[in-house]
Formats: C-alpha cells, structure tokens, sequence
C-alpha cells in the first residue's frame, strides 16, 4: 500500500523552497511531498516554518526559490482543489457563520449569494463535527463566536469545499478532546474513500501518533526528516529531530491543597450551590468543554460582571468591575484568543510584554530598565524573536502564545487565570511553561488553568473543577482522585 | 459530502425589523422631526414640502450611495463633492460646445468612471491609504472644475435636458426620486443577494480573513470606488439637469454631508457594516433637518447647532432606541 | 532701474467666488495695459492664510497689492507690516477697518445705499403684484457687506410699507443651495411677492424655482451684482431688476490707485462706487452695455 | 532552564534611522520640494521665507498634534477648526469686554477644553461614533462662532498680545516655533516614554486587548479627546494673537488640513500608529506646498491641481523610498 502510494505522482510537491523576511531566513530549503490518501503529519518547533510552508504552498506567500507542483489525481490537468485551516482564524466577523461558511461556495462575483444552498451547505458541514453546535450558531455573526465555535466553523468550511488537499494548521488547538476524535474520524475517511492528501500540524504527540501514517520534520527552515512512515519514529526520534531537549518526566511534586497563606484562601460560589475554597499555591484545574469555564472566567478577570459566579475573600468586596479592578487587585490573565484580545498587533514585543507589569506597578514612564527586563522574560520562555523591537504580527504562532505568558511572568500575582496557555506551543516549550506555572503557585498564587487536553491538568493540578459539554459544573476533583476515566466520564468526552 | 441525507434545514431568516433595527430608528427620529417641524409650521407636512425635501434630498441620496460603498470596504471617498462638481462642469461645456444631452451626460459620467478609477488605482494597486488618494482626488478634480471653464459657470441651454431629473418615465414618479429608488434597491440587493455584495462586507470586516479565503480583495476595493465615482457623476448630472447650470463649487458642501449621512444611517468607518437603506435614510435626515431649519426660520448662526444638536437627538434615539446594538 | 517691470499682487478672500475672480480679472487687465506683472493668492477666509499671503507676496518681491480682504477688521496688522514694507495697497469690494488711513486707495460699493435701492425697488415689485410680503436671499450675514445690504433693504422695506417675511441665506453660495433656500422659502411664506437676491446665484435660483412652480413674473426677483446667467434671466423676464457691482471695475479702478502711488502720481483715498439698476427694457442700452463691460470679463 | 541555549533576543532600541523611516523620507520630501521651489523663485530659500512659513505652519502643527493623538487611538476629531474658530472669537470679545489677555487667553482654552470634553463623553461614555460625535461638535462649535459676536469680525486692542506669537521668551526663538518645537518634543516624548503614551497606542491598535491587559480605555479615550481641544484651542489662541483679530470663519479650512497632516505623516486612521513627529512634518509638508504654490505664482485656479499633485509625489517618495513598509 505505502509503495503504491510513493509510486504514484503526488498530490503536492515542494523542493528546495527558501524564503526570507528581510534578513531573518525563514525557509532555507525546504522538501515536502504529499501523496493521496495519506494524513502527512508536518512538524517542528514554533518558528520552523511550518505556516510559512504552507502559506507559501496556498499562494499566500511567495518563494524567493524553489518549487512546487500540485497535480490533480482526479482531473488530470487541473491544479487539485485545496483548501486549508490556517493557524489563526480567518472567520468574516460581521457575517454570519453560514455566510462565512457559504461564501466559499459562491458561483462567481456576480452570481446571486444563494443563502439558502450556503446555509445548508453550512449546517451540513458543521453538524459533522457538532451538530448542537450546528443549530445554535448557523446565523450567528462570526465576532460573536467563542475562538473554540470559531475554529469548529473554520473546519467545517475546509472540509464543505470538497477539496483534493486539506492543509491544516494546528486545527485542534482549540478542540475538546471529544471534537477532536470526531474530526479525526472524518479525517480518516476521507483520506481512504476519497484518496484526500491531508496535511496535519499539531504539537501535541497523542494526536499526531492517533491520526498519521506519514511524517516529515523542519527544523530552522531546514527539512530534517522528507516522508518518514510514522511507525519508523520513536517520540524521543521526533523529539531531538525537532531540535529539543528529550522530554523529562514531571518532577514530581506532592498535590497540595496549596501551600499559601491559609488566611488569603478565596471563595468561589456557583450556580447549583457549588462552592469552593481555594488556597494560595493551589493550581486549579478548569476541565470541560468552553462554555462552563469562559463564565467563570469572565467573572475572575472582570471581563464580564454578570455572572452566576462569585469570588470572595480577604481584600474582595465585591465583583471586579473590569479587569483593570482584576489586575489591580493580583488577578493575571492569559486569554484563550490571542489574536483577538491578548496581543496589541502595532506595539513591539516589549510592550506587549511588560504591559501588565507597567498596570500592576502604576509605572508613569517607560523606562530602559524595562527593555532588559523584556528580554529576560522573553529568553526564559525561548521565544524565537529578532528583537524586543520586533512586531508581534512577524512571530509564530507558538512564539505569540509564549509572549501572552511571558506578560504575567514573575509577577508578584495573587491568582493567575490562564486560557489553554500552551496553545500551539511545542514540545520541549510545553514543559518549560508547566514548570513556570508551577513557580507561580509555589510563589503563592493561585492558578487558575483551563485546559481541553484532560492529560496536562491530571499532571499538573493539585484539583480539579470539571463541567459538562452544556457548561454545568460537575464536580471537584481534590488531588487523591484524580484518574482519566473519571474526568472523562465527568466532562462528558473522552480524553 | 457524506452519505447520510441530510435534514431539512431550519430557515431562521431573521424578521425585517430584526435586520433593519438601525434604520427604522432613523426613520422614526425623521419622522419626529418631520412632525416637530410640522407642529411649527403646518406647511412643512404638505406634499410640496415633501417634494422639495425629494427634490433636495436625491443628489445626495445616490452620493451617499456610493460613499457607502467604499465605507463598507474599510475605505473613504472624499473626493464625490470634487466629482460631483466637475461632471457638471464637463457636462454642460460639452452642451455648449455642441454636443447632445446624451453624449453630454456621458462624457459627464466617464468623469467619475476616471477618478473612480484612478482612487482605485491608488488605493489598491499602489496602496496607498484612501484617505491620502481620495484627498487628492478631491483637490484635483476640484481644481479641474474651475480650470475646464476657467472658472465660469456654465447655463445650460438644452430644453430638453430638464427631464432627465423631473421627467417623468414612470408616470406619477419624478426620475429624480425614480433613480433613487432604483440605486437604493439595486445596491441593497447586491449587498445582500449578490456575491460581490458579500464580499464588499467580507473585505470591510476584515481584509486580511478575506484573503485568506480567496476573495479578490483588491478587485471588490476597486470596483467599489469605481461605482462611488460614477454615482457622484450621476448626481452632479442629474443636479444640473434641474438647475441648469453648471458651477464649479456645487459640490463642495456634498462631501462632508455624504460621508456624514453614512455614518448617520448606521456605517462604521471601519468597514463591514451598515446598508444602504441606512446610508439614504442619513442623506434623508441631513435634508430633512436642512429644510425644518429653513421653514422655522432659524436665524442662520444658529443653523450649525441646531443641525448639531438634531443629529445628535437622532443618534441618541437609535443609539437607546436599539439596546440590541448598546 | 525705472525700466523694472512692476508686479502687482490681488489677495482675493475666496477665490471659488465669480465675484472675486472678476475683481482679479480687471487688476489682469489694468496691469496689463499699465506693463505690470500680475500674480493671486486666496485667503481662504482665514486673516491668518490673508496675512501669510501678503507676508508671501513681499518674499517674492511684489511692489504693489490690490487686496479683498476677508473683513474689515482683519486689515490693521496687514496694514502695518505693508506700510513697514513700503508696498501700497489698494482695496476692492470690502474696505479697510474705518478710522485707518494708512493705506492707498479703498475702491468699494456703496452696499448700504444700494441695499436701500434694491430694497425700495423690491418692494415696488411686490406691490405692483397685489402683496407686501418680500423674501430674501442672502450672503452670509458674517459679511460686512451683507449685513449693510441688509441695513438699508430693512431701512427701505419699513419705509415703503413692506414686510420681510423671511431672510435665509446660504454658505456655499451655490445655485443648488439657493435653490433649495428658495423652495423651502416659498413653502413656508407662500404669500410672498417678490425676492430680494443678494448675489447672482441666489437671483437664479429664485428664478429657477419660481419657473418651476409656474410663478415666474407672479412673484418678482431683484438681484445684485450681474452675471451673464442673470442678465440672461432679465432678458427672459425671469428676473425683473440687476444692481450691477463694478467688480471688473473695481480691479481696474484699484490697479490704477497703487500705480499711481507708485508713480508719483495723485491717488483717491476713497472711491465708492454706485451700484446702477438695471431692468429689461434698459438692458441694451449703450449706458447699459458700459456698466456690464466693467461688471464681469467678456466671454472670450 | 532548558540544555539547548536560546538565540538571545536582541534589546538594544532600533536606531533612530531605522525608527524614523517614514518620517525621513517625508523630510526629504519636503526638502526636495523646497529646492525645486527654490531652483523658480531663489527667494524661497531665503531665511525670510523660513520664517514665513514657520508662522504660517505653526497652528496647523499644533492642530495636528491634537488631532494625531485622537487618531492614534482610533478616533476622529472633526471639530478641530470650529473650536479654533470659536477659541478666537472668544478671546477676542473677553478682550473686547475689559478683560487681560492672560484672562482672554485661558478663556478661550477652555473653549477646546469643553468641546474636547464634550467629544470625549460623547466617545467615551455615550458610545457613539467618534465622526458623528466631532461632526456634531464641529456644527455647534462653528456656529457658535458666529453666535457669540453676531457674525461680526473681532479687532483685538491689547498691543501687547501679539508677543505671545512673535515674542521671543527664548532669545532669537519666537515663540511660536517654541511652542510648536516644546508641543511636538513633549508630545513625542509622552508617546515614546511615558505609559499613558504607550496606552494611547495600546488602545488604537486593539481596544479589546487592552481592556484585558488593565489599560482604562475609556479614560485614555476621554484624555485623547480633551487634548486635541485644548490643542486647536492653543493653535486659536496663537494666530488672534498673530491677526490681532478674530474671525467665525478662520479655522474653516484647517479640520481637513490637520487630519491630512497626521495621515501625510503616517499615521493611519484605523489607529495604533504613526509619531507625533510625522504629523508635524505632514503639517510642514502641507504649509510648504501652498508657499511653493503661491511663490511660483501658480493660477489660482491650478493651485488644487499643484498642491494634489505635489502631495501625491511625497507619498509616492515614502511609498517607495521605504521598502520595508511595502
Ligand atoms: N512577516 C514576517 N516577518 C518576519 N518574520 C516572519 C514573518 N512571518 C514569519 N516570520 C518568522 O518566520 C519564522 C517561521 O514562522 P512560522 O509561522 O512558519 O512558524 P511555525 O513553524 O508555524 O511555528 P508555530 O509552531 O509556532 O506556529 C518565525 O521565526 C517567524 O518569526
Ligand atoms: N440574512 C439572512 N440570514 C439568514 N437567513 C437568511 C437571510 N436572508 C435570507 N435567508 C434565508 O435563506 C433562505 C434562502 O434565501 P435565498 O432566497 O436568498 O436563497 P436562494 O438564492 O433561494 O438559495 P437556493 O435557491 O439555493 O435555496 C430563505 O429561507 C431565507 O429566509
Ligand atoms: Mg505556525
Ligand atoms: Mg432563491
């Protein structure tokens, strides 16, 4: 089967591909070869290139050299039909998701927008991932989606196009567990009834292991390994061809019930008469499907004051009013939708970076002091910049994530509320930002951490807080339970 | 896609007064101010007064028009009161130089086919910002009025030419009013029915995921500001057709009132929202202020602020009147 | 040497008004016939930009300036830095600050008496057509000379037994504004007789309105200033009366003022010009035909 | 932390070249157009043009840098030259009225503060549109001109007003090149240096964002607005002590002009960019223009023409002598 398969000409071929932006080499020789059929697994450390690649294999993005050659398997003659999820969401914020989902069906520039045919063309294509989804967003608009709705519609519209290649650029960053089995079991599918080339970018190893037959590693721009079969790599392979330290088991460290300050426990009320106290370097894990953690949340950070939530304890009298009331009063928060609302696009990586410290210090002046700081923070984090001076827009999509986290570093905080914060972060980075949010909890604060893939929080968290796919909380997990097939059954999806 | 036959869908098409909350607040606030103008002087409700508003209000009805349609792609057109000048200008020198009121009035739309054109050029092929090209434009055309006469207004000597604005080719209907409705209704249509329609909101509300899907995003910038230059040209056409003559400032009030009675009528100069019907119901009120100022007699120092203090009553009704948008 | 060739400078307050360009075109033409050079600027009715101006015209070494300023009281730092500089001044159409003597010549109309005229003869009109009631048409009432017009039309009206029944007037100076004014005019005062239109635009747009509503002849229209599209409208009947303003004359009359400083010659510090009434029957007139020769430049 | 050592990031600041590109080549355009200029009219180089234009660019720098800050955070100020007109106005009939020019003077800067004021409740607390709110206030404010006097033009008596402008606190300075060079040196540094300064930008580029990070949005909204008032207001106050006389109209022209000066330098109307320095030179750029107009002695009716024209080249220059932002 598999040299059937390298026999054939394929879908797509990419040799020798280089492109720079300005002096900073991004590809510097890249080969990639994707066959029909095959669910290619395209990796690397953030900033290897991956997006690139494929922004340049879309058009996006232009080589400075190399080539690339599509062939329809279907039509010969015809360049095959692509389509693909790019790393961050390119949903039309005023439209409505069946018209973001039906405009790539339109016939022609004057064609009628047949609303009708793209709204059911939409439904279809959504309730194959999630069909209560489905019903309650179709005439949404898009600004109004959750990042997690937002990424189901994305690819919903991939696959409603009926492409011949499927480009996916870490789709599942923002899936539950549950979403993503489901979508794996589309994938496989349609790789084998419809001879689709798909090419899968992830960081996270279970996933990659579950899904692909074939794999291909960039490192620095450079292609490390061209179309290896999956079952050839070992992780440790991938892991060092990747370029990053070998994975090191967690230290272990006791689950606690925190170790702070016992007087500056808070409490948390909920709907249901839900109630929970929670001590000063507790890490509290959030586990469950968005809609239950993002309202509690809001209520945390002050982005939204009503809430069936409440915190209270010493020096919290009442809701926060807006998250400046939140920071002020110790509250840090990494939001869940960076492009959205964690990272200031024009201001440079220091401000972005030292923005919190400048709100949490009252500081009146920028000082130079604060550039070192910066670059302190940002090398702590491995985050892959030229400069401090550099614009966010030019960093990777694992680079961005890092510098959202990098904000609440060392921070004297008195809680730390954290969306999915190793979003798109690769491998060896992962354990580094586990490490650093332990360090925020043995300095005494609380961390709050909502997170889809059930495996970090069982590692991580001293307890755990779980709500079902409807947002209603289901239970607490304190350190002695923990156990996989509890959490799942728990949440409501496997892990 | 797959096999399994899928259920009907449920059409959930929201109610037109759903969709249209914005703008039938601003018909309400026109109404109340109709009527508060009324109470003061009873002749301001008579169906002459209703035909002067018309008579008024349409040339700046179809530059709104056209505005709005850069302003939903994210763009700005300052250049339509130019524009507007100019195509008279053109149009009756072309008259008096000869030439029948037909290809008079050509030559005076290929004048807003040209700085459409080129506005469309700048913006999308040079990238430069609109705000800059249409700046530009605006001063440029603007000189052009004057230097094609040499500053002369032009009489218009065609006796003829009038029915273009208030010939009647449905009978009942002026064509002044009849091209309002006829550019109000195609134009929401294509925003709404059409496929470049979407995609002007697609490219208003964000170029970048616009791209990102496929759509031509410089072609819709583009064809956007060609259509804003034509729609002044046809207004500045159809305004000499009822004055008679061609001046080199008559526009030069236009620009501000146009962008003015999109923004009114629901737009957001960043781009992706509002409709057309909201852009036309703006250009009404701007009118329909104008003119209560005048038959109330208000002392003119005092027209800005009442003006002022008008718009602001009738953003404020929608603005609370529309918890939907607060 | 004496041979230099001289320039002249028109500072015009707007430059997108017919009025202020005819004044340039007669200070052309003077210059011209006297062998001066000849170069504009527009103030954009800002004293500011007016200032800058003259400020510019002194840098490019300009020996005489013909100025409309943009008011009255705009002109004592003007005149000061002028005569500092050594440059005579002549002005047209608006003159300088009263009570100041500091420069060469102030070639203006009468604009009070002539409102008095226009306004008498309004009033007639409106009497002859069986009513009292008269409209207005003004230019913005910031102006000096509008708000003399003004003075002596209210003046004439209260003396002929006429009621201004409304005043409007319009910033653009557009017939389309006028137009619109004149409509919304009517609507309001249905029972007026006549109108008194400040400028050209304003007497063509009543005119326009008035055929359109089929009242043309049944209502009267006065007009200052004369253009060719009103003197064509009195010729029609659209318009029955036109107080011509010399603003070609005035820019011939003010050229030769600061020539005349610079030569040595005698100046007239105060040339104010009468606005002669013209109606339909007189428009062909040789007395006619003089006055519009310095009205406005020939259509060449 | 990790085996593998980490590239260092680089945190030495970017050069001032390399920080400034934009800017220089506005500069440089502005120089090449002033020697072309010169090469027709050698006067134009001469210092007593300098100081021609210095005093006839100074109240459209400091407009600028009023309307610059508002834009930086994604709004608009369209009432900028109303209040300037109206600031005039008022200083000159305190004068008028017995009033010291130290009094007159803070009377008319609270002009700018209450409009600034107004606009920024209206932005900020109200939520309505930042074009609609200024557009409200530029039609209050610029009747209000007229109201406060009746129409008439102000002559100021004070002879010793006019130091303000033209009086040297710093020996061979006037002041007002010192005010602009302090406003613009000042502002700069607020925007570089000082964290409010960095939060305008914080808000422009992203309000969501910066919500989330702690920045009082709304607050620095408010202040953006209060500034640009205050600033206009400086810049009438300035040019009555200039004129020594105080007209409705005078600022009639410079809304257009102050916002064109902040895009000319670079700054866009989407918020989150541009320098406080850009504006000041797109405000140079802008004066330079109309003195090279009038000192080559172009028709009149060409000027619109020359002046877009020569616009169009200095955006070019900086479109294309500056790759990096292509
Ligand atoms: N417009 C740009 N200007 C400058 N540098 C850029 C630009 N776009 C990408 N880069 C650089 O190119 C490198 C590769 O980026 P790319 O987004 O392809 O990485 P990636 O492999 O997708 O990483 P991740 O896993 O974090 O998504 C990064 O170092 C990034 O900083
Ligand atoms: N703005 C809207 N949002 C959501 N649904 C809409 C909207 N406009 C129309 N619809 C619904 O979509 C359905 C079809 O609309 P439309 O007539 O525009 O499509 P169509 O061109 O007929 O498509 P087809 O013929 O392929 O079904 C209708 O049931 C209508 O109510
Ligand atoms: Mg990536
Ligand atoms: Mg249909």
């Amino acid at each position: 089967m598999t040299a059937e398969r390298s026999n054939a000409s394929p879908l797509l071929e990419a040799a020798g591909i280089e492109k720079s932006y300005g002096a900073t080499r991004v590809l510097r020789g890249v080969n990639f070869r994707l066959q029909r059929g095959e669910i290619h697994a395209l990796l690397g450390g953030n900033g290897a290139g991956k997006s690139t690649l494929i922004r340049i294999v879309t058009g996006l993005a232009s080589a400075d050299a190399g080539r690339i050659a599509l062939r329809s398997a279907r039509d010969e003659g015809k360049p095959p039909v692509i389509a693909v999820v790019h790393q961050e969401l390119a949903l039309l914020p005023e439209l409505t998701v069946a018209e973001n989902i039906g405009i790539v069906h339109a016939p022609s520039a004057f064609g009628l927008a047949r609303r009708g045919r793209g709204r059911a063309v939409a439904a279809e294509a959504l309730r194959l991932i999630d069909p209560a989804m489905a019903e309650r967003v179709l005439d949404l608009p898009a600004r109004r989606l959750s990042l997690h709705e937002g990424q189901v519609v994305e690819i919903a519209r991939a696959l409603s196009i009926g492409a011949e290649i499927l480009l996916l650029d870490e789709p599942t960053a923002n899936l539950t567990a549950g979403e993503t089995e489901k979508l794996f079991v589309l994938l496989r599918r349609l790789a084998r009834e419809k001879a689709i080339g798909i090419v899968f970018v992830s960081h996270r190893m279970k996933e990659i292991r579950a899904l692909c037959d074939t794999c291909s590693i960039l490192r620095d721009g450079r292609t490390v390994v061209d179309a290896a079969p999956m079952m050839a790599l070992s992780d440790a392979d991938i892991v060092s061809h990747m370029g990053q330290p070998a994975h090191r088991a967690a230290d272990s460290r006791e689950r606690t019930q925190g170790a702070g300050d016992p007087a500056k426990t808070l409490r948390l009320d909920g709907p249901d008469d839900t109630s929970l106290d929670i001590r000063p370097g507790t890490i509290l894990g959030l586990a469950g499907a968005p809609s239950g953690p993002s309202a509690l949340i809001a209520m945390l950070v002050g982005a939204r004051s009503a809430s069936p939530w409440r915190l209270s304890g010493e020096g919290i009298a009442a809701p926060f009013r807006s998250p400046r009331e939140a920071i002020r009063a110790g509250v840090g928060f990494v939001p869940g939708d960076r492009a959205g609302k964690g990272i200031l696009a024009q201001l440079p990586i220091l401000d972005n970076v030292v923005a919190a410290r400048r709100v949490r210090g009252s500081r009146g002046l920028a000082r130079a002091a604060e550039r070192e700081e910066c670059a302190g923070l940002v090398s702590a984090l491995q985050l892959k910049a030229g400069s401090i001076w550099d614009l966010p827009g030019t960093l990777s999509g694992g680079n961005q994530q890092k510098l959202l986290v990098a904000r609440w570093l060392d921070l004297p905080l008195r809680m730390v509320v954290l969306e999915e914060p190793t979003r798109g972060v690769d491998i060896g980075t992962k354990r580094d930002i586990y490490a650093l949010i332990r360090r925020m909890a043995d300095a005494g604060a609380i961390v709050v951490w909502w997170s889809t893939e059930n495996g970090e929080l069982l590692e991580l968290c001293d307890a755990i807080f779980a709500f079902d796919t409807d947002g209603t909380p289901k239970g607490y997990l304190a350190g002695e339970r923990f156990d996989e097939d509890g959490l799942a059954e728990l949440t409501g999806m496997a892990a | 896609m797959t096999s399994s036959p899928s259920p009907a869908v449920r059409s959930r098409a929201p109610s037109l007064l759903q969709s249209y909350r914005t703008e039938i607040a601003i018909a309400a606030a026109i109404v109340a101010l109709l009527l508060a103008v009324g109470f003061f002087v009873p002749s301001a409700l008579s169906m002459g007064n209703m035909r002067n508003i018309a008579q008024a209000a349409a040339p700046l009805v179809i530059m709104a028009l056209g505005v709005f349609l850069v302003v939903v792609t994210g763009g700005i057109d300052l250049s339509v009161g130019s524009v507007f000048s100019l195509t008279g200008m053109v149009t009756a020198l072309a008259m008096a130089n000869g030439y029948g009121s037909v290809s008079a009035s050509l030559a005076g739309l290929c004048v807003g086919l040209a700085f459409g054109a080129i506005n469309g050029f700048l913006v999308t092929v040079v990238r430069l910002a609109p705000f800059v090209v249409t700046l530009i434009t605006f001063a440029v055309a603007g000189s052009l009025a004057f230097i094609v006469t040499n500053g002369r207004s032009m009489p218009i000597a065609d006796p003829n030419f009038w029915l273009l604005n208030s010939g009647e080719l449905v009978p009942g209907l002026p064509n002044h009013l009849l091209f309002c409705l006829v550019a109000m209704v195609a134009i929401e249509f294509l925003l709404r029915k059409v496929v470049v329609g979407r995609w002007l909101y697609a490219v208003g509300t964000s170029a970048g995921a616009a791209r990102l899907i496929g759509i031509p995003v410089q072609r819709v910038k583009f064809s956007a500001y060609v259509a804003s230059g034509l729609l002044s040209s046809f207004a500045g056409v159809m305004t000499v057709s009822y004055i008679l003559n061609a001046e080199a400032t008559a526009g030069s009030s236009l620009m501000l009132q146009a962008i003015a009675a999109v923004v009114i009528g629901g737009a957001s100069l960043f781009g992706g929202t509002g409709t057309a019907i909201g852009a036309v119901l703006g250009a009404l009120m701007i009118t329909c202020i104008q003119n209560g100022v005048n038959l109330i007699g208000v002392n003119s120092f005092w027209q800005g602020s009442v003006t002022g203090i008008a718009i602001l009553l009738a953003v404020l009704i929608d603005r609370f009147g529309n918890s939907g948008r607060a | 040497g004496a041979a230099e060739k001289k320039t002249v400078a028109y500072i015009a307050p707007s430059l997108d008004i017919s009025y202020w360009q005819w004044v340039g075109y007669g200070v052309k033409k003077q210059a011209e016939a006297l062998g001066m050079d000849y170069v504009e600027y527009t103030s954009e009715n800002s004293p500011a930009k007016q200032m800058d101006n003259a400020r510019v015209a002194v840098t490019k070494g300009v020996d005489a300036i013909v100025i409309g300023p943009v008011s009255s009281t705009s002109t004592p730092p003007l005149l000061n830095y002028l005569q500092q500089e050594n440059i005579p001044v002549a002005f047209a159409g608006i003159g300088p600050q009263p009570g100041l003597t500091n420069f060469t010549s102030a070639v203006t109309a009468n604009n009070y008496e002539t409102g008095k005229a226009q306004g008498k003869f309004t009033c007639d009109l409106a009497k002859e057509r069986g009513g009292k009631e008269v409209g207005m048409l003004s230019l913005p009432q910031d102006r000096e000379n509008a708000q003399k017009y003004l003075k002596g039309a209210e003046e004439a009206f209260a003396a002929e037994g006429c009621t201004l029944a409304q005043m409007l007037e319009t910033r653009g100076l557009t017939v389309n504004e006028a137009v619109t004014q004149a409509n919304d005019m009517l609507t309001a005062h249905p029972d007026i007789k006549a109108i008194y239109g400040m400028y050209d635009e304003a007497g063509t747009g009543a005119a326009k309105v008035l055929a359109t509503r089929g009242l043309t002849g049944k209502v009267g229209v006065t007009v200052a200033d004369g253009s060719p599209t009103t003197i064509g409208l009195l010729k029609q009947g659209a318009i029955q009366g036109i107080f011509f303003q010399e603003a070609v004359g005035q820019g011939i009359d003010g050229t030769q003022q600061v020539y005349n400083a610079l030569t040595g010659a005698p100046v007239t510090q105060n040339l104010a010009l009468v606005m002669p009434l013209v109606t339909a029957d007189k428009v062909e007139s040789p007395e006619a035909q003089k006055v519009i020769a310095r009205v406005f430049p020939p259509n060449d």
